[in-house]
């Protein structure tokens, strides 16, 4: 106190000199109208935190937050609304993000309008909406593997579930939609080659499509029974390095399936827990993720191995693998607890996370598993998944 | 309905004894799809719906996550918005697709089917978040899970409220 | 702990010994697709708690609250939404709630719509829509006086600011719209006879307007000047008792105005503090109410007296009068703090309070003062209104 | 913007030392209109928009509810959104339409008549909720009012957040 005493009495003593010599100019008149844009490419530092409203389903959106930054007002770099439980894609090769969601002329009644809206990443303003038909699109929990891209970026892939399987695939040139696959037994859609996509089966196998340059189907092939879906479920969310993806298991394996645009192949499993560490498993809603270093990261709870119903409720470590050497590398411990986390790009990569406990999220060194920083307070109601900028 | 954080309005309330909390911190309810699914229903003994006790054993209240018939419910409870364990509240419309779980009623030693009917067409009640998930499967398994939005068939699609309908009593195993 | 034990043992043998004598039939099937109504008229005890939701105003909502009970339970009779800032008015006579909002085609893009809604209690379910042309309506903070009938309820008026102003008239029969009635530079409608309506006007006198039984005008005259907009401004929402309606003003006093089916007419001021009171002021949002005993009700903050700012903070305590004698008969000191109240039906009514701190609503007894039970956890975000159940 | 609850977001997260922040509980702000109102404007000297010292004298930050150029505003402060205290954050649209209000700058001692464009079509923003109230008057005087939803004459009424533009010197009364 005493020393923003001192600090006025002197500002007011060089306000008071300035004004006696020579008054300055006064500030200029400012324009109005200045709508601030974004870089066509996020740096690695920035994050997109999916609010989905929970209590506010039709007032969900994605805050785009810069991580490096101390303030809420340097953090905060934009949003953009994603209706009732939608689904969004980051695609940094068209500049665009992909945003499924869904609206009725009434707010909550009235005609239903499911819709690809597409927004540029330096205005984040809409740039092309399709309309999707027969209100089907997945409408769920925020998941990372609703939406993907095919074809060189041309094609986006959307996973339907009502409650009927099937993908749709929209010409994201022309703006139109270009067919539509059935997946019957078989949910979400997995990068599996830039011509093939593979989605995961109620019977424990894996589907492969594989599509002509029309968009047709020209193939399709399952592989073998490799978990069983009530005994030996695994997550649907894997982590990805190159062509293989690390599906967790809810009994604390994981399970390597090689994506290598040929069907996909499940390998040999191995664990993530090690001696002493057999209550521990796997937990959370965005519960992995891969760095640019080619590790993998799971999100553990110490309590929820052979526990039913645990398996979605966040961990308090974060669990990071070289999968090669099928070897843990670093224990994240986390200052509360966490519920879903994404880890960013680069060679130093930082990991953001949501804390369920008070709704905020925490940014940590993705090397020595520091805490960095707390991020709250820049609207948010329930972040209940992150992606990194891409 | 749609799996999500453990009494988050409690949690906000008291956010002290977070530790002792964090195991329901999150969790998500299981249960098999009624309608569309491929996956065959769980057996059914239907009880008789006419001429049934006048007074029916049942324990507890409908408003605590803990009631037994809510052993796979996943979202706001329907009796804290207007409507009962087994109504909707005014003004909504009830999904006739939804998942079902098997509970154990303590008051008569039965295991029940419970169809857990969403309603839809207004905005989240909000009230009394409840969340139980044994049993919950990834959406891979449509017919067990509760991380998707149920309200599917009805004219709209925004989530209120869910509900848990005795349907039948289980076949034992 | 010890009682509980026992219990569950009393529980249990009594269960064994039915079991062993015979078992009891079991619970029936229930029938699916009940939906709840609710009564034509709602009891005095419940109120209506509008929950603008700021921080989602895309999903504002009212609830129906019946404030008797004890838990969330058997509080919550149901809700309705009430879109981006509305309004709404309860009309007893035809069972029915009309409720102003605005929605685009896209939640907060795309074609804009403004509409009338139209609810009936006994469902809380839509029978009717009339759209609302010109993207005028009144859109802001809940308000008391946005809305009214008319002519044996037949008309509903709906006040407009685009900044301009003027009076949509709707034909609730038809559900077609009359007339539009120009108040330029006065706003509100407050009733004053059947055919007549008054609006306030921001150079301190009031508007009446009278119209035919077509809803053409027939005649307007506004009032001698009573206020100073600037200087002695007073709130746009009266507490109402029979034909006066009394209108507060930021520096304690109290302004009736007589509202008698002719012009309206002010009357001469009084104060509502007393010596050492100098210091208190009405506040709030929901500031003040009247009840079927003929007492007017205002909240009052103890440090908003001559502070420029002050009007809108809400109070620590509500003030009841008898305007007749102009005589404070109680003083209700709240819990924490108002923001908003209402005043419920018959001859011991109920208060119900906004408590900002904590965003619950709080109700007290209007005839002792006393303190009754907070209710609060029934989804709520920002309660910023509540109305009693007409 | 709208009148609204006092830094609701910080007062959720401690709840303690209420008392203490009672008086800032729920404020709005006033201004006049700069527009439609049929209220004249208040007198403006047009600084010079070009050729304006390189490093004009402002304190504070335009992230704090405090900032000298917010003493009419009301709303969320879009330089906690993605803008800043004269831009609107990207893909929103400045309304036209605004209201006014007189703020004294403290660093050169002058006063100067603020703009407070709102930013529109997106959702509240939710972030840095700012509510300074003087000179604010109820909605029948709407030049001088913040409790209504500025964004008109804007494609879409969906209020974001709250700008404050330098718009000229006010004249000396």
């Amino acid at each position: 106190m005493l020393r923003k005493s001192l600090l006025l009495a002197v500002l007011v003593g060089i306000c008071g000199q300035v004004a006696a010599a020579e008054p300055p100019p006064p500030l200029p008149v400012e324009p109005t109208g200045v709508i601030e844009t974004l870089p066509d490419r996020y740096p690695a530092e920035w994050f997109l935190v999916h609010d989905a409203a929970f209590f506010h389903m039709s007032d969900g959106k994605v805050y785009v937050i810069d991580t490096s930054k101390d303030t809420v007002g340097e953090q905060v770099q934009g949003m953009f609304p994603v209706n009732l439980m939608g689904s969004y894609l980051q695609v940094p090769s068209r500049g665009e993000i992909m945003s499924v969601e869904t609206f009725h002329t009434r707010g909550t009644r009235g005609d239903r309008f499911d819709v690809l809206t597409i927004w540029d990443n330096a205005n984040l303003a809409v740039v092309a909406e399709v309309q999707l038909p027969g209100s089907k699109r997945f409408m769920g929990m925020p998941q990372r593997v609703a939406l993907r891209t095919m074809n060189n970026d041309r094609w986006l892939a959307i996973f339907n579930l009502s409650p009927s399987t099937s993908v749709t695939l929209v010409d994201l040139e022309t703006r139109s939609i270009v067919n539509e696959i059935p997946t019957p037994g078989c949910s979400f859609v997995y990068g599996n080659g830039d011509m093939t996509f593979s989605s995961v089966c109620a019977d424990g196998r894996m589907l492969t499509v594989v599509l002509d340059e029309n968009g047709a189907e020209q193939s399709r092939g399952f592989s073998d029974v490799f978990f069983d879906s009530d005994d030996t479920p695994i997550f649907e969310r894997p982590a990805q390095v190159g062509d293989m993806a690390y599906f967790p298991a809810f009994d604390g394996r994981v399970q390597p399936v090689a994506m290598g645009a040929s069907a996909a192949m499940p390998m040999a499993s191995w664990s993530l827990i090690g001696e002493g560490e057999e209550s521990w498993a796997p937990s959370g809603i965005g519960l992995d993720g891969e760095d640019d270093l080619g590790r993998i990261y799971f999100l553990m709870n110490p309590e929820a191995n052979g526990v039913d119903g645990m398996h979605n409720a966040g961990g308090a470590e974060i669990w990071v693998y070289d999968p090669e050497a099928r070897r843990r590398v670093l224990r994240i411990p986390l200052q509360e607890w966490g519920l879903s986390f994404a880890v960013g790009r680069g060679e130093e990569p930082k990991v953001l996370v949501t804390n369920p406990v008070d709704m905020s999220v925490e940014l940590y060194d993705g090397l020595t598993g520091d805490f960095i920083r707390k991020i709250t307070g820049f609207g948010q109601e329930t972040p209940l998944m992150i992606m990194s900028a891409q | 309905m749609m799996a999500l954080i453990d009494r988050l309005l409690e949690k906000r309330a008291r956010s002290a004894a977070q530790h002792a909390s964090r195991r329901g911190l999150l969790k998500t309810l299981g249960g098999a799809l009624v309608g569309a699914s491929a996956v065959p229903l769980l057996p059914v003994a239907r009880a008789d719906g006419h001429g049934g006790p006048a007074h029916p054993q049942e324990q507890g209240s409908d408003t605590d996550c803990d009631y037994w018939r809510y052993c796979a419910i996943d979202g706001f409870l329907c009796s804290c918005c207007g409507g009962s364990a087994n109504t909707c509240p005014p003004g909504t419309e009830m999904s006739p697709v939804t998942w079902i779980g098997t509970c154990h009623n303590p008051a008569d030693n039965r295991n029940y089917v419970i169809s857990y009917n969403d309603c839809c067409g207004k905005p989240s009640c909000g009230a009394c978040l409840c969340q139980r998930d044994e049993g919950d499967r990834p959406p891979y398994r449509p017919d067990k899970t509760n991380d998707i939005n149920w309200c599917l068939g009805t004219s709209s699609a925004s989530y209120h409220c869910s509900t848990a309908v005795v349907v039948g009593v289980a076949f034992e195993e």
